[in-house]
């Protein structure tokens, strides 16, 4: 079949089987109402019918659960679907890190024991890498595996774990040798349920409980989980972070602008300009540099469609953060006194979510490759400037 | 550090340890719940028994004449005080009523009105705030809460908010409006306002910084002639005077804040262990850091010539003050973005204290004023 | 880089060659004296021998249509250009003729100018260039040069300074008014004036980066009625599309001029060696590098989008022409300071290139409007 | 005498012997201009006087040419003379630099030989520090010098050297011992007039050709000129650069406002504010950090009298270029295109120095310690931060 004729059947099977009720929710799958939007009965019709289709995994093999097609069909798939205000409900974890991973790394076993679940949304992951001791630095992690013969005994702790209270496996990095550093780490697949683990989740300064501290306690892995070679974690987990990284800056689309929430918070001047100058000028400072951002996203998505190079990520994601920061203060700066709220119903819900978005952006420079981190990578990688 | 006589020495020393032992981060962190924000219920956002020691020690008399039971130590003295109670977050109600009722008072009262009421704000038995701002924005030249003449009295009708330390306040200073439209200066009178007043009505506001400033409801609230404080329609020049005041406080607080916040992230600095590496020791961390100490020594100066300037007397009161808020509010911003910051994650966990500083950060900003208003503000007083 | 079709990288890689070779920096020096300035005497900042080549590599025609003896290529492949020769700060009349000229009588010439004129540009051998500014501030609504009827033509009265290489012009576009006061759009007309015009005297100004604008006098310059470039008194949206690709324009140039200077940097960063290290090694300035790789970025985008959107005809050019040109002016400003900086002792020298980027990113920021004109425009553009 | 006597007396001399022309004229002495003012009648009878009365150097003893007062009296001779109008004639690298130096680590015998002429000005100095291979490292440095046993010879490069020119003698660092980094440097003396000497001004950027390089080639140092002892340079340097940033900071007064400038070149609103809002909000903020430096110079200034730490010129300085030099461009933005003028009558006097001010005001973050070092040293010093 050719390319047109594919987008032809995918169009007229996307309008028959996805629910019109779900029209342009996609956008909230991954915010804090998605446990709500996930239960309801069109979602789950939606889910099936797409986990019995394989076109939440398309490219994947049938034997996985996907529906073996290419690159320029599963391409066709998502702009048809977003054409009609569509979304995949298969999107997560699993397909979008572990499941790229596991078709590189895992053997077939693995892949079969695994995959499957991840293209019916059946089997939720979570990922666990950040230790508390080791930050930025990923590689000083310090949870121990120790080979027992018959099974993996694992003891440590990881944090920052999205979603561990809500998920059934987790792919981990342990350390399966002490005398090396990135040398001695071991990517590891172990199930939630097993004896030993607690899930705490952490209480951020946004009120978000999204992420949560995981302890391993004499937890028993079987010798089967460990995906690549013992010691050969730290390959696995790099190519992983890729993903991550890339997945990263597909999410990051326009915004609303501030101009109208200014007119109506802060008042118009007699010739129609938001009344405080000052406020005004940094406004619209932050928000041409949210222009060029946007040219900057798109530009570098044409030049790596064309195979240019593709080291700007790092950057992209500094100035995205820096952008978004500031954006997030100057719209407190617009509300005042309204967006100083927490709670209560003096406080509008737009004005409570502000706040909180205020308190939550600042994690966009800590989180993924913190702010140095990525300045570090940009002086490596895109300028070729020397280590110390 | 400005240059101290002995008992402002003396006063700073008691200060530093008084704060260190009764009122330490965990104290703010109490009004918490733990969720991220303030606890649910009826406190006020401070503790009265805390605040009667402070009165026990004459902090709350430090602007007061000697004649109604003060100290008359001066704003330096009591900027001292404010800006250590900045660097753990202190909750107290020492800014709204012994810096800013008590001047309100000093500057605008009448004998009469000094006699009844200053003795109680210099004993800490007494609780005064101002309340200006009626919405999302500090324009004391707006104001539109009215107050008609009634009878031999006033009556008023209207709202504030956030009135700051409302939920426990005892009297209001109201700024109302007698005459004009809102924008005029002409036309604005102060109002001593007691909290039992009928027809007043109190709510909290539930802010991210746990404190709970009050939302203010006036319906046909009575008042006799002796409640204007200063003069009819002509109160802005007194309003300003009272504001600068509290401005400077805040900005005191705030470099408190910044300091503290500071201090906290260089030991952190000086212990964190990334990539085999104490982080201090990177040299892009050791140059934000020289940068930040650097904005802290303009904000100090700016707000030790502000407090300075208030005891000299000095005409450019005003300008100080807008320096000295608008500086201040700048630092706290950066400082606590980048305790946020260098700490990673940590520091975006409400268990951490780095929140608390953001968050308090946030709302000092706003209060009486931000950052672009004392701009705007400085702008026009030099002509630009 | 924008993603180019097979013409326009071949187009570039010619620029990119040529440029090495006959404009190297070394060209531009060769218009300063010893002294750190322009040389005196009658230069006209640019070499009509050089332009020569250009024109018979095509250059000049790009954007002329190809009845008129152009290319018809487009605008990204004329920025292409322009930004080579920013690189080297190239000092030429491509821009204010080629891009700027040529744009004013394909937007607005009628069939009988474009006839007239368009080939000679395409040619090289006629150099057209816009007669806007008449003092300080790029201000385009507030133009007071007259125009009055006089019989069956014109008479001009009145000033321009900066004009873009205009000791070396043969045309001038200038826009005058015919109507209303300064401030009011209606009653600007554009005029096609001949250098040679009776009562027309140019004068060379001596700016910092040796270019030599120059200023005009207009007194009693006749015009014939053909002499109007589109419509009279309501020339002022003409004006400004003319304007908006002059912006473009010189943002390209800004583009090169910040490339360049920071890969230059870049290069220094790499070998200069201080206590035992090679500087680029030092974190510090490393994240400085990233950062200004960062906004390079931003402004590589700006400007190939707005090249694009003249290409495809889009509505938003005004935005993106404001966009581009505050973005490039700002980082040619941030990445001449950082040059200079980075490189020490010898980059405040004269004999070094980094003053030379310094002088004429200051120049080309304020062509056509400076940042801050252009986050004016852009904000009211965007209901700010 | 107690000081009251003495003041009065200071201010009865002063007042009938300095030169009423003289008044005011003191910024101009360190401008270009300084020649022109330095060669007029007034000035040579005022430099005579100061001379003979042993004023300008009045702290050092008489045998060295001054007048061996206190530092209470010298103060006293400063603030009545700032009353007035006038100016130290005497002031030179000689009386801050070098003086303060020699009296702390020179012999009798070099004492007597150079500062009588300081305290006459009639010997003036440059200071032979920096080369161009060292730059920020300033002890990397190679000029070579040599013990020849009657005499030192000396080869290298010195750049950036403030009127050599002009200048008499030269204070130069050398290399002695070329094993050791700071270990190996010394101090010496070098007449300008010996041969083998050449300095050739720099052209900067702003057309200044105050800084010179001096190229020494086989000279000849008598083997009394050396200061201190051999390899003990570094710490005479250290010494004398402090000298040289606490008169960096001395000389920061105040500046003038520029919101006159500004509401003539760019016009005023409605309201009577600078008529462009966005460049009006960033020179008001320039405008208050410059305010809140200036309190913070008299602050420093304070707590340096009443005996606190003064670990904070770095930071000073660093905040006094940053805020300069953003003044520089606003200046620039303000003239618009009538600030881009190098030279010719279309452009105002005040014009064309602004030009040349901007240009000249990116060396503030480079000379006497670029801001990076300034940072380092206050990560260093003032906070305690480890190295790497």
């Amino acid at each position: 079949m050719d390319d047109q004729d594919f987008r032809l059947e995918a169009r007229s099977w996307l309008r028959e089987n996805f629910p019109p009720a779900l029209t342009n929710v996609s956008g909230l799958i991954f915010q804090g109402n998605a446990h709500a939007a996930a239960a309801s009965a069109d979602f789950q019709l939606w889910r099936q019918r797409m986990t019995d289709k394989g076109w939440g995994v398309p490219t994947w093999a049938p034997r996985y659960g996907g529906a073996g097609l290419s690159e320029a069909q599963a391409k066709i798939i998502g702009e048809e679907l977003a054409a009609i205000g569509g979304f995949n409900p298969i999107r997560s974890y699993g397909t979008m890190m572990l499941g790229p991973t596991l078709l590189e790394y895992g053997n077939e076993e693995q892949k079969l024991e695994h995959l499957p679940w991840i293209a019916s949304h059946e089997r939720r992951w979570c990922q666990g890498f950040s230790e508390p001791g080791a930050g930025s630095d990923l590689a000083s992690l310090q949870t121990k595996c120790v080979d027992m013969g018959d099974h993996w005994l694992v003891n440590g702790q990881k944090i920052w774990t999205s979603g561990a209270d809500q998920a059934d496996w987790c792919f981990a990095l342990v350390r399966t040798d002490t005398s090396r550093k990135q040398g001695g780490i071991s990517f590891l697949l172990i199930d939630m349920k097993s004896p030993g683990i607690e899930a705490r989740p952490i209480v951020l300064i946004s009120g978000s409980t999204h992420f949560c501290e995981v302890f391993f306690n004499d937890v028993k892995v079987p010798k089967g989980n460990l995906v690549g070679e013992v010691n050969g974690g730290w390959s696995i987990a790099k190519r992983l972070l890729q993903f991550e990284r890339s997945s990263l800056s597909e999410v990051k689309t326009d915004i609303t602008p501030l101009a109208p929430l200014a007119h109506r918070y802060v008042g118009s001047d007699a010739e129609g300009r938001i009344a405080d100058p000052d406020l005004r000028a940094r406004m619209v400072h932050n928000a041409m540099r949210h222009a060029a951002y946007m040219a900057t996203v798109r530009r570098f998505t044409q030049e790596a469609k064309n195979g240019g190079p593709n080291n700007g990520v790092s950057t992209l994601k500094n100035l995205w953060s820096t952008i978004i920061q500031r954006r997030s203060e100057l719209v407190i700066e617009i509300l005042g006194a309204h967006g100083l709220g927490w709670a209560g119903e003096d406080y509008s819900p737009d004005e409570r979510e502000a706040s909180r978005a205020l308190l939550h952006s600042k994690a966009f420079s800590i989180y993924g490759g913190s702010y140095e981190v990525q300045n570090n990578i940009t002086a490596k990688r895109s300028l070729g400037l020397p280590d110390r | 550090m400005a240059v101290l006589n002995e008992e402002q020495a003396m006063l700073k020393d008691m200060a530093v340890e008084w704060v260190r032992d009764r009122m330490p981060i965990s104290v703010v962190r109490g009004l918490y719940d733990h969720g991220g924000g303030g606890k649910p219920g009826d406190g006020v956002g401070f503790d009265r028994d805390t605040y009667a020691e402070m009165a026990a020690m004459g902090w709350t008399g430090i602007v007061v004449p000697e004649t109604f039971g003060g100290a008359d130590f001066g704003y330096l003295s009591l900027g001292l005080i404010v800006e250590e109670l900045g660097r753990t977050l202190a909750p107290s109600p020492l800014l709204s009523s012994a810096f800013v009722a008590a001047s309100a008072l000093r500057l605008g009262g009448s004998a009469a009105q000094q006699e009844r009421l200053l003795p109680g704000i210099a004993a800490g038995s007494l609780i005064g705030t101002l309340a200006v701002d009626e919405g999302a924005h500090h324009a004391p030249a707006r104001i539109t809460l009215a107050a008609a003449r009634s009878g031999a009295g006033w009556r008023l009708d209207g709202m504030k908010r956030p009135v700051q330390d409302g939920m426990g306040a005892d009297l209001f200073i109201v700024a109302a409006r007698t005459a004009g439209a809102p924008g005029d200066t002409h036309g604005i009178t102060l109002f001593l306002v007691p909290a039992d007043s009928a027809g007043l009505d109190r709510r909290r506001l539930d802010q991210i910084d746990a404190r709970c400033p009050a939302l203010l409801t006036f319906e046909a609230v009575a008042l006799d002639e002796d409640a204007v404080l200063g003069m009819v329609d002509e109160g802005y020049p007194l309003l300003e005077a009272i504001l600068d005041r509290a401005r400077i406080g805040v900005a005191a607080e705030l470099l408190g804040l910044a300091t503290q916040a500071f201090d906290t992230t260089l030991d952190y600095l000086k212990t964190r262990v990334q990539f085999g590496q104490i982080i201090g020791s990177f040299q892009a961390l050791q140059h934000r850091a020289s940068e930040m100490f650097g904005e802290l020594q303009l904000t100090r100066s700016a707000v030790e010539a502000a407090l300075d300037a208030l005891d000299a007397g000095d005409a450019n009161v005003a300008q100080l003050a807008s320096l000295a808020k608008a500086i201040a509010g700048e630092t706290a911003h950066l400082i606590s973005n980048q305790m946020v910051q260098l700490h990673g994650g940590i520091g975006m966990t409400h268990e951490h204290d780095a929140g608390l500083y953001l968050k308090r950060a946030r709302v000092a900003e706003q209060c009486y004023g931000g950052a672009s208003f004392h701009r705007e503000r400085w702008g026009r007083l030099n002509g630009y």
